[in-house]
């Protein structure tokens, strides 16, 4: 918890976000969440199958119909389902290397980025991108694998936005080994300068790869690096999907009212390893991870309190399983690129 | 130089004066033009590269930045992908290595990651080269690492009306466009200067499609390949060279992305000799894969071994004699045509 | 002033500082800060001399004994006076493309100094360097022309230093414009991570070139970023030398006690252009800047505090003359360097 | 290859564990020697280029740094300029644009800018190249780019031998030194390998100086002048052409700076024909160089047009059959040692 350890004369002092301190969403807002939670859990699932199924004997990376490094965000869930929950897909997000949950979260098409991850024709870069490297100009989400290098696009996007007297803005996402980058500080300085409509968030799972965030960030919070550009900043604590909604709807508001870039830091999970094939031998606390799956905890919050039931939640999953399966389905009966076209696509 | 339309009126002006009227033409005529960079407003530019424009267009779209490249660089790219045409400058090419991912790994994969799906039509300008003394810091052309990295469009101008076209050229494009002037071309009051930095220029619409080197000077017995300020010293030496019977046909290859291969064998093939004067980096650089591209065709072309004069791999000293001895400069490309018309 | 705008659970409080706040320093020191100030002054205004000397007819930059660009320090030399004071020339010093008043307070021979402006064979740098580049490793001093990139190399000569079991300590100094680069953040937060002896000082003299502090920072103090990396963060306001000299001191004492690296911001005065040439036309305070002259300021103060009187004052005046005329007459008696050993040197 | 003393026992280890060999060895002879970057601690390098050191060393030699490559590079030079030794990893060459600037502007030019004064005996480490489908921003090679810029050495090691020779002698080199290594002559055991990359290497002291190419493959018909992973693929095709009648000379650089021209030329002056193979871009970089260095001593070497094989001005792209479509792999080279060989 940070609170009060930042304030400042020139911005909204930081908080952490105290539970029971946001007021319930409704029941309706409360499910949706949980769905979008499933249906990131369900995909990643399902891209974890499929990139292990033929991958040996041993695990050869660069083999099968999925190669080359996977990240999953498996227990990040809270974070996309949380912050894209006030987005339209006129608004722009900016993610990483680990964009899977993001990209669903925010809305774009399940088929197409399938067919990307499996480098098809059809995908959303033709195969060209791959995993990283997804680029979605219908609801304006793109991603990077340079780590914090996704945030000055976002500003570029924002600041369109501004230009034309819209109100859409920009989420721009990155971890919180990011927060430690040249980049995360020019953005956040240019963005505040400028008033940008820009949400920034840090998605803090304790690691960068097998870096503890002990050993590469100097304070305990980054949203005490707001202090830093005179813009509100908020830690929430828990990988609490309701609390990220709370705080992501005051920042969102905030850029949406021309007032300006926030800073969130959500204190989240990352439940496998960096990258698949990762051992994570590095990693004291192991054991205790499956206990903290934010997906069953919320499901058993909203059990209790009337908003989910067996019928319910058999159907929720159900649909996540349909929209991944024929996700999946689209992407292996799509056609691999046509190799003699390797060379174009670099000029418009 | 080849003009897209009727040819028209001209009059003289430098280089930076051209480059900047055609910055102001297509802000005039595009709403979504800027101009985004350090120094860019209320001083014009270091190099006057901006001169008036804030007084033209306001704030809003002639904007200084903070010292932020990679921010300041990328909220271009961004503003592109969401359909303006920013112009964002890079006060030196020398500073390409606190900013360098936002351009080569984004400015310039976007479009080929996304499939062809998100265009960045973008122009990043940058000021170049040496011979004044700004050190190793201050004085670097650079253009051939911008030119190995895939995706972008390296043009480079020498003459003021070619400033004018390629600029425009550039803002229209739909790709990224990297656009280099070498300080010594924009007859800039305060910095010696070469005359043929002060020259006709078209007024109104003038286009130079980018990819398309120019004859700058014809010749039949050595080609020099060259671009940039170099352009200059190369047709000073032409003319000196002249009256000693030796007649020397200089290409201007105006961009390095795309390169005019074939501007530059039609030459050779004529002259069968072949001198390459480039203020960049000797070694894996532009000099060697002019010498290569002959080489790879055919390199009977070539009656006499290739002559390279370049930067001899050492950073740019300070001291004035120092500095003049890496330059590429008369004296040196003076020797290389001897070298390679000796019987 | 940002006093209590930035508290921390992390460090001390940033604060600025009070007139009178900090007990006088001893006449001796005193009249030290003022000599070392008349002398970087004195400095300045030889090269400003030899620089203009023969740069016409017109103004060509690349003309004349002292060629390419020239950025001079003037009104900046409390900083250097009031740090440099804590040190010896076993500690480091980075500066940036306007370093003479750094070199100089710092210890660094005047003779070579002034032979590398000059491009002589006998300067710090042989005349390969020039103003921008001076490297004296007598006295662990170096600078960069490129924005607050002689940051991380300032961490690793403290790295070194305390590696080794030293009280050594390195400070890297920057101007307002260069606290919004990446490698600010990134060293910052390094050194304080790794607790390294480094003390940062930003020289804030309002511009960056042509632009202001207000259109390029996000925040009225640098000292507020501190807080982004829990360290001690102070601004020196009004250009005080006795004020620089006691929060140096302070920062000093703490880097060599191994508590870990501090931020120093200083509100000083760039009296001329930001180079040589330029017209400032874009500055419309230039007609008060002479009344904020530091020297004849402090002069007055020290005079009525009876630590100078005329003798005093023509003493300090003659001795910096005279190590400055025979610096310059050392550096015009130099040879140049021999042309053909212009690829010399790229290699050990 | 050369050893620098009596030839010594040896014993067939993989690429990786031969680069760690080197600089356990150099450790534990200097304490001034020390290995810093991401994930280099616990995890031993994504690339498995620190293995069991932390174990050895302790967290005081062996030490994870934040993500910040121009803090941590900049620490390591700065370190270097006070007497350390530093080894300091990029994880991936594909990220220079974060912090090149420290690179190519400070480590590189401190040396010549102090007039010789300073030096900066540090070696940075990196991971370069393709083939297992990682796209556009982590399968890049850029030696091109890091030897176009003056005042590294670049080192680009093939065998498991190399890897040792060339990281002791990069270590003890009193100049910066840039080491690549290729994610594909490691030897890993996640990835797809060449036999070639577990082999016979000499124990206790090793060094290969560095700036002397090595004839990987003797052959008197034609000329491949290659690096690093190609020199796998390259000596791949030379045993299978063998039996057609076309005796492939190999050359491996093992270093692009310095550039062993002499090796090189002595080759072609033998088989009159150049392949040049390059998993860097092929505009602006090593292969025109390759070339180049012929044809501006002797075009008349060439009894036939020299051939490139590199990637061609691309980024890399993510779906294997594209991918495998761009990387000088066995198909290309084989096509190209026909094309120069052909009658
Ligand atoms: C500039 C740069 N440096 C290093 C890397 C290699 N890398 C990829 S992911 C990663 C860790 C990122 O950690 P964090 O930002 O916390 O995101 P997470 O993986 O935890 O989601 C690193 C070091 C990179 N991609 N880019
Ligand atoms: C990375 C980089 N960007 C831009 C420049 C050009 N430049 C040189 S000095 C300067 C202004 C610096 O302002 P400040 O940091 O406040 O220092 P001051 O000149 O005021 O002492 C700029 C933009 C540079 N040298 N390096
Ligand atoms: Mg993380
Ligand atoms: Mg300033």
């Amino acid at each position: 918890m940070t609170t009060d350890t930042s304030r400042s004369a020139t911005a909204p002092a930081p908080r952490a976000s105290q539970p029971g301190e946001q007021l319930r969403p409704e029941p309706a807002v409360r499910a949706q969440l949980y769905e979008t939670m499933v249906l990131c859990r369900t995909y990643e699932e399902a891209i974890l199958r499929e990139y292990h199924a033929d991958k040996g004997p041993g695990f050869d990376i660069g083999k099968g119909l999925v190669p080359g490094e996977m990240h999953l965000s498996a227990g990040q869930e809270p974070v996309a389902a949380g912050v894209c929950a006030h987005l339209t897909t006129d608004d722009a997000v900016t993610a990483t290397h680990r964009p899977h949950h993001l990209a669903i979260a925010h809305g774009v098409d399940l088929g197409r980025m399938t067919a990307e991850i499996f480098g098809r024709e059809t995908g959303l870069g033709r195969g060209r991108g791959g995993h990283m490297h997804l680029f979605d100009p219908a609801t304006h989400f793109s991603c990077s694998g340079i780590i914090a290098e996704g945030f000055p696009p976002a500003l570029g996007q924002a600041f369109a936005f501004q230009r034309r007297g819209t109100d859409r803005i920009a989420v721009a996402v990155t971890g919180e080994g990011a927060a430690n980058q040249g980049a995360f500080h020019e953005s956040l300085n240019l963005a505040a300068l400028w008033r940008l409509p820009v949400v920034f968030v840090v998605e803090d799972n304790d690691w960068a790869i097998s870096v503890p965030r002990a050993a590469s960030t100097a304070v305990p919070s980054n949203a005490d690096r707001a202090m830093a550009y005179g813009i509100p900043g908020l830690r929430v604590e828990d990988n609490d999907v309701e609390a990220v909604y709370a705080a992501a709807g005051e920042a969102v508001a905030r850029a949406r009212a021309g007032e300006g870039p926030s800073l969130l830091e959500i204190h989240t999970l990352r439940m496998w390893g960096h990258f698949e094939g990762d051992a994570q031998g590095y990693r004291p606390e192991l054991a205790d991870v499956p206990a903290n799956d934010p997906i069953p905890r919320y499901e058993h919050e909203l059990r209790d309190a009337g908003v989910l039931d067996d019928a319910r939640v058999a159907a929720i999953r159900d649909r996540a399983t349909a929209r991944v399966e024929d996700a999946v389905a689209f992407a292996k009966g799509s056609p691999t690129p046509d190799p003699s076209s390797a060379t174009d696509l670099v000029f418009a | 130089m080849t003009i897209m339309e009727a040819p028209q009126a001209t009059r003289r002006l430098t280089t930076s004066k051209a480059m900047v009227e055609a910055i102001e033409q297509e802000m005039e005529r595009d709403p979504s033009v800027l101009y985004l960079g350090e120094d860019v407003g209320a001083y014009g530019g270091i190099f006057s590269s901006t001169t008036g424009l804030l007084e033209r267009f306001g704030p809003q779209r002639v904007i200084d930045t903070p010292i932020s490249e990679t921010a300041f660089i990328g909220l271009g790219i961004g503003a592109a992908v969401e359909g303006m045409r920013p112009i964002v400058e890079l006060m030196f090419a020398d500073f390409m290595g606190v900013c360098l991912d936002q351009i080569y790994n984004h400015m310039a994969k976007i479009h080929f990651e996304s499939g062809g799906n998100v265009q960045v039509p973008m122009v990043l300008t940058m000021a170049a080269g040496g011979g004044y003394s700004d050190g190793a810091q201050h004085s670097q052309c650079l253009w051939g690492t911008f030119a190995h990295l895939p995706g972008m469009k390296v043009v480079v101008p020498s003459s003021p009306a070619d400033a004018k076209g390629l600029m425009t050229a550039a803002i229209r494009d739909d790709n990224p466009v990297v656009y280099v002037f070498h300080k010594g071309v924009m007859g800039l009051p305060w910095m010696a200067k070469n005359p043929r930095t002060l020259d006709e220029v078209p007024e109104g619409e003038h286009v130079v499609p980018i990819g398309k080197a120019r004859v700058a000077r014809e010749g039949s017995d050595v080609t020099v390949v060259t671009l940039s300020l170099s352009v200059h010293h190369a047709l000073d030496v032409a003319e000196r060279l002249a009256p000693q019977g030796i007649d020397v046909e200089v290409i201007d290859l105006r961009s390095l992305v795309p390169l005019d291969r074939e501007a530059i064998l039609t030459s050779v093939g004529k002259t069968g000799r072949l001198v390459v004067v480039d203020e960049d980096y000797l070694s894996y650089g532009v000099s060697g894969e002019v010498v290569a591209t002959v080489a790879g065709v055919d390199p009977g072309l070539l009656v006499m071994p290739a002559q390279r004069v370049a930067v001899p791999d050492v950073p740019i000293p300070y001291a004035h004699d120092l500095e003049y001895a890496v330059l590429p400069r008369h004296d040196r490309i003076e020797r290389a045509i001897h070298a390679v018309t000796a019987r």
